[in-house]
């Protein structure tokens, strides 16, 4: 087969949110944060918040990853500004399904949006922490949000 | 029961072979078991198919690698119903569980003048850490009497364990006795007090079915080894919050979220207390052992073991110059049998027996206060399985009969 | 040497796959090796024949297991040159062995304001260990800082080492960098001030010859899954007065002389360290690998690995876009060659070789500090043993070509 | 083969000295004295010896064991009462190399008498340690009372 398998992961989409991250840097407004690493190879993500009245109002990220992560965590902060709190726990969720090849609502999978693509990363199980990270660090950064409010 | 149960006898090729020219009788279970065809071939697949390190690579092997060594976590913790992966820490064996508790844990909670309470039955292994903790802290260690009969004595225990009990620690069957002990009722005790509930598992995962949420227990170890794996691997489990709070006692690869030059942090549990390249392969192994045991059924195991002491006990027991040690009482009785015959040293006859093919154990099986509280120097012990059969059980009482007659009647 | 030094490869069945329908390329040594056809068979043998608990029976079963076991430690005390089989000591890894020398030996030798001197090349098992020693007893963590080239630089060894240094402890070879480090000289300057001198061998011990006697090391630390054997098996060698002189630091079966109910003695050494029922037939296993290794000859080894990076190393040095971390010379340079490609994450990088059956490592390698002194957030990681071949080799380099092109040249 | 192989390591003259052990129990004129267990089996002698002018004018010993252990120890303060430290010494050497299977000088075996019969205990790897415990314990003793002197 060799590398061209490598096409269904690194899609066109998936290699322009890398190359053109979408709400990349720090967030002034910030209202919370949270910084994640892969312990195994030492990638950390930062994503920022402004969440209010239980709406995710603006949100970015920042940090080192591989073209996975990066494209990921762009796709992710598409995908859920403007979201409840409660509605982007479900499409955390949601995405995460995707990606060990469980199948979601079609409505959900509208909502993530371009994210959705990254599904074929379930074909790539050692990618798949890749692609989770920035998710897993939006999760927590809710959960925290959710229970000190 | 010709061929064990389910004819599981037939899956262990190291049982069909003679020993001193006579076909192998092998009990000497509790010290380790045999492993079965299907264990083996674990071993063998993963280092032909998927060896390489684990948590560590994005390559396919290592992904395989990583797949069947967190898979078999899965499997122990269904197994002892444990309420997540991350309660389930690989160690080395129960001593190293019981150390990893008495080292991390005991620091975190035990002060001066607080009460650790074990009992005389207890394996060095869940001794020697708890006296050395207490040493330490100068804390005192003090123990539950056991009835005649080699039993916890329940009464004492509630008069031993008090609201200054920091830790309990008990073995849920013991090595040497043959006998079960009430872990839901003494964890309860424990609780009520305040303290903590250690239990050694070594003696009766292998043989029964162990639910640690039901037993309600803080902590949980034992080994491979003894419940058809390799050596080399073990288990602890701990409720998490407690493991949460514990600080890891080894430091380097897997357990690691990052690493500064002077300054560290842990990755979560389960991983945290896991440092360095773990035993791979003998936790793919012990995933194995477990659906083999699965695949018998925990009761049926304990059913079957329950049929053989049935049997063997009271055949034992009428034996002229035999002295059982433990319960008489065959029923809750379990395939671990100590005893002495006439006033021959354990040597003496475990050489005897072993000339005539049958392996048991002769010594203070790592229990020397328990030897001293029965004011012996060293028994016998036959330890059952559930690949013995009635015959092995004959073998053994007719075995005994001749080293009795070879050492005259002990009249050596 | 199509099929490796002495045609080895064909001893290795996992070697003869294909990994995404592409022929499968390991070159994840440096993490874990494959293990040979003898060392797999010594495994099954041992528990299709003598598998016993050792140094606990007087049975048959029980004699041959405890024989294995220490002939076992017999050859490894040959393979390294130990002065005798006391200073040898069973632990599961490199990682518990360098843990067991921070928490016992640390203990009893640091005291407020001495000196640790490690390197920044440190795996993190040869670094965390010293950040806790010395955060606990209050000494001080110094680094000797390494050349452009990637060595340890010595003049800044000799700066750092002083008359306040009590322990040093420098990695025998590299994991991530490919450079051996002058063991022998080091310890000759860290005697020179009272300090002791501890070497972790994971990546020496499997590739060359070593002898801890010549080296005049105080301690020594190895794996065996990283030399042929399974996991689950370490070695820590130590001189014996030094050995003698430390406390253990587990307790209960095997490591006791005497247990009463209050206090406990120790066995002699080496079984003072080994508490529990240890990795037996990892030991055993761990021997044979030995055997193996010494058949072909580590001299051997070392040369045929050499001719492989002389081969390789240029190759990869001409690919427009690699970065090679460590010496450029290939002389002196061991199979672990280090390198980023482009502007690209190692992952992608890693996964595009996987993709070709290629398996190498991209990440830390647990080396943190030294990715952060080297500004890079990662490397990939090839890594060399004697079973590779020159077509392995020829792979890497045709798919770091295919791997660039790819991403566009790095234009992703 | 079966438990008669037995009578290869029990033999009369060692079931004798288990039966009859000779000169058991304390030495009120001990000049030194060791105690040594078996960790295995938790087995202990306590060996006291009489030494004057590097002679070890008396010997006994004391402890609890199995036959091989206890016949073994008789033998060995028949052997040795009165040799020299250093013969002693070498005898102690000759009689392990008997226990493992290795050949010793006619008059070695002569100057262990009753004891060199325990040369089948090879046979028994088991064994061994048995029947060298107590000759390990003279030896320690020994050893110190030489750097000590
Ligand atoms: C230089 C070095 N030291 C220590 C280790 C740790 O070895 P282990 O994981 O077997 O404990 C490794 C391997 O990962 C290593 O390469
Ligand atoms: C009750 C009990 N606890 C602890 C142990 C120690 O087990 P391991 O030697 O596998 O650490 C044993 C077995 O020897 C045992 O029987």
């Amino acid at each position: 087969m060799g590398i061209s398998k490598l096409n269904l992961l690194y899609k066109e989409t998936v290699l322009d949110h890398a190359q053109h991250p979408r709400h990349h840097g720090k967030l002034s407004a910030a209202t919370s944060h949270l910084e994640l690493r892969n312990p195994t190879c030492g990638d950390v993500i930062d994503v920022q918040a402004q969440i209010e009245a239980d709406t995710i109002v603006d949100l970015t990220f920042d940090g080192i990853g591989c073209t996975i992560s990066q494209s990921s965590a762009s796709m992710m902060t598409v995908a859920l500004i403007g979201q409840s709190v409660t509605n982007a726990r479900e499409l955390i969720t949601s995405f995460s399904k995707l990606t060990i090849g469980e199948s979601i609502s079609t409505q959900a999978d509208e909502s993530l949006g371009d994210a959705a693509i990254l599904g074929t990363v379930a074909q790539f199980p050692a990618r798949i922490k890749c692609a989770t990270l920035p998710w897993h660090a939006l999760d927590e950064l809710l959960e925290k949000w959710e229970t000190q409010k | 029961m010709d061929n064990g149960l389910n004819n599981s006898r037939l899956d262990f090729k190291i049982l069909a072979q003679n020993i001193n020219d006579e076909p192998l009788v092998y009990l000497d279970n509790a010290a380790t078991t045999q492993k079965p065809k299907a264990v083996l071939q674990s071993i063998i697949n993963y280092y032909e198919h998927d060896n390489a390190n684990v948590h560590r690579g994005v390559h396919t092997l290592s992904q395989r690698s990583t797949n069947a060594f967190e898979s078999a976590r899965d499997k122990i913790t269904a197994f002892i119903n444990a309420p997540s992966r991350e309660t389930v820490i690989y160690t080395r064996s129960t001593t190293e569980s019981l150390n990893l508790i008495a080292t991390s844990f005991g620091n975190l909670v035990v002060e001066a003048g607080d009460e650790i309470v074990i009992s005389p039955m207890e394996h060095h292994s869940n001794l020697v850490p708890w006296q050395q903790l207490a040493a330490k802290k100068h804390a005192i260690l003090k123990y539950i009497n056991l009835t005649v009969d080699g039993e916890l004595d329940m009464n004492h225990a509630r008069q031993q364990i008090t609201d200054k009990t920091k830790i309990v620690a008990i073995t849920h069957a013991s090595n040497v006795l043959g006998v079960v002990n009430p872990i839901q009722e003494i964890t309860k005790l424990a609780h009520q007090h305040g303290a903590y509930m250690i239990c050694d598992g070594a003696q009766s995962v292998p043989h029964m079915k162990v639910d640690v949420q039901l037993l309600d227990v803080d902590f949980y170890a034992f080994s491979g080894h003894k419940m058809l794996a390799p050596t080399g691997i073990g288990v602890l489990y701990g409720k998490v919050e407690l493991l949460q709070a514990m600080q890891p006692i080894q430091f380097g690869g897997e357990m690691i979220d990052f690493v500064h030059s002077q300054s560290a942090s842990w990755n979560e549990l389960p991983w945290k207390f896991e440092a360095g390249t773990p035993n791979i392969s003998g936790a793919i192994a012990l995933g194995s052992a477990i659906d083999y045991l699965t695949n018998l059924g925990m009761q049926n195991i304990q059913n079957y073991e329950q049929k053989l002491v049935n049997y063997v006990l009271p055949k034992l027991l009428k034996i002229d110059g035999v002295t059982i040690y433990g319960p008489h009482n065959p029923t809750n009785h379990t395939g671990v049998i100590s005893f002495n015959l006439d006033n021959l040293h354990p040597h003496d006859v475990a050489s005897g027996l072993d000339m005539e093919g049958i392996e048991v154990r002769a010594g203070h099986h790592c229990a020397q206060p328990l030897m001293e509280y029965l004011n012996v120097a060293a028994t016998v012990r036959a330890s059952f399985y559930f690949y013995n059969t009635k015959a092995d059980a004959d073998r053994l009482v007719n075995s005994i009969q001749t080293v009795k007659e070879f050492f005259n009647n002990g009249d050596i």
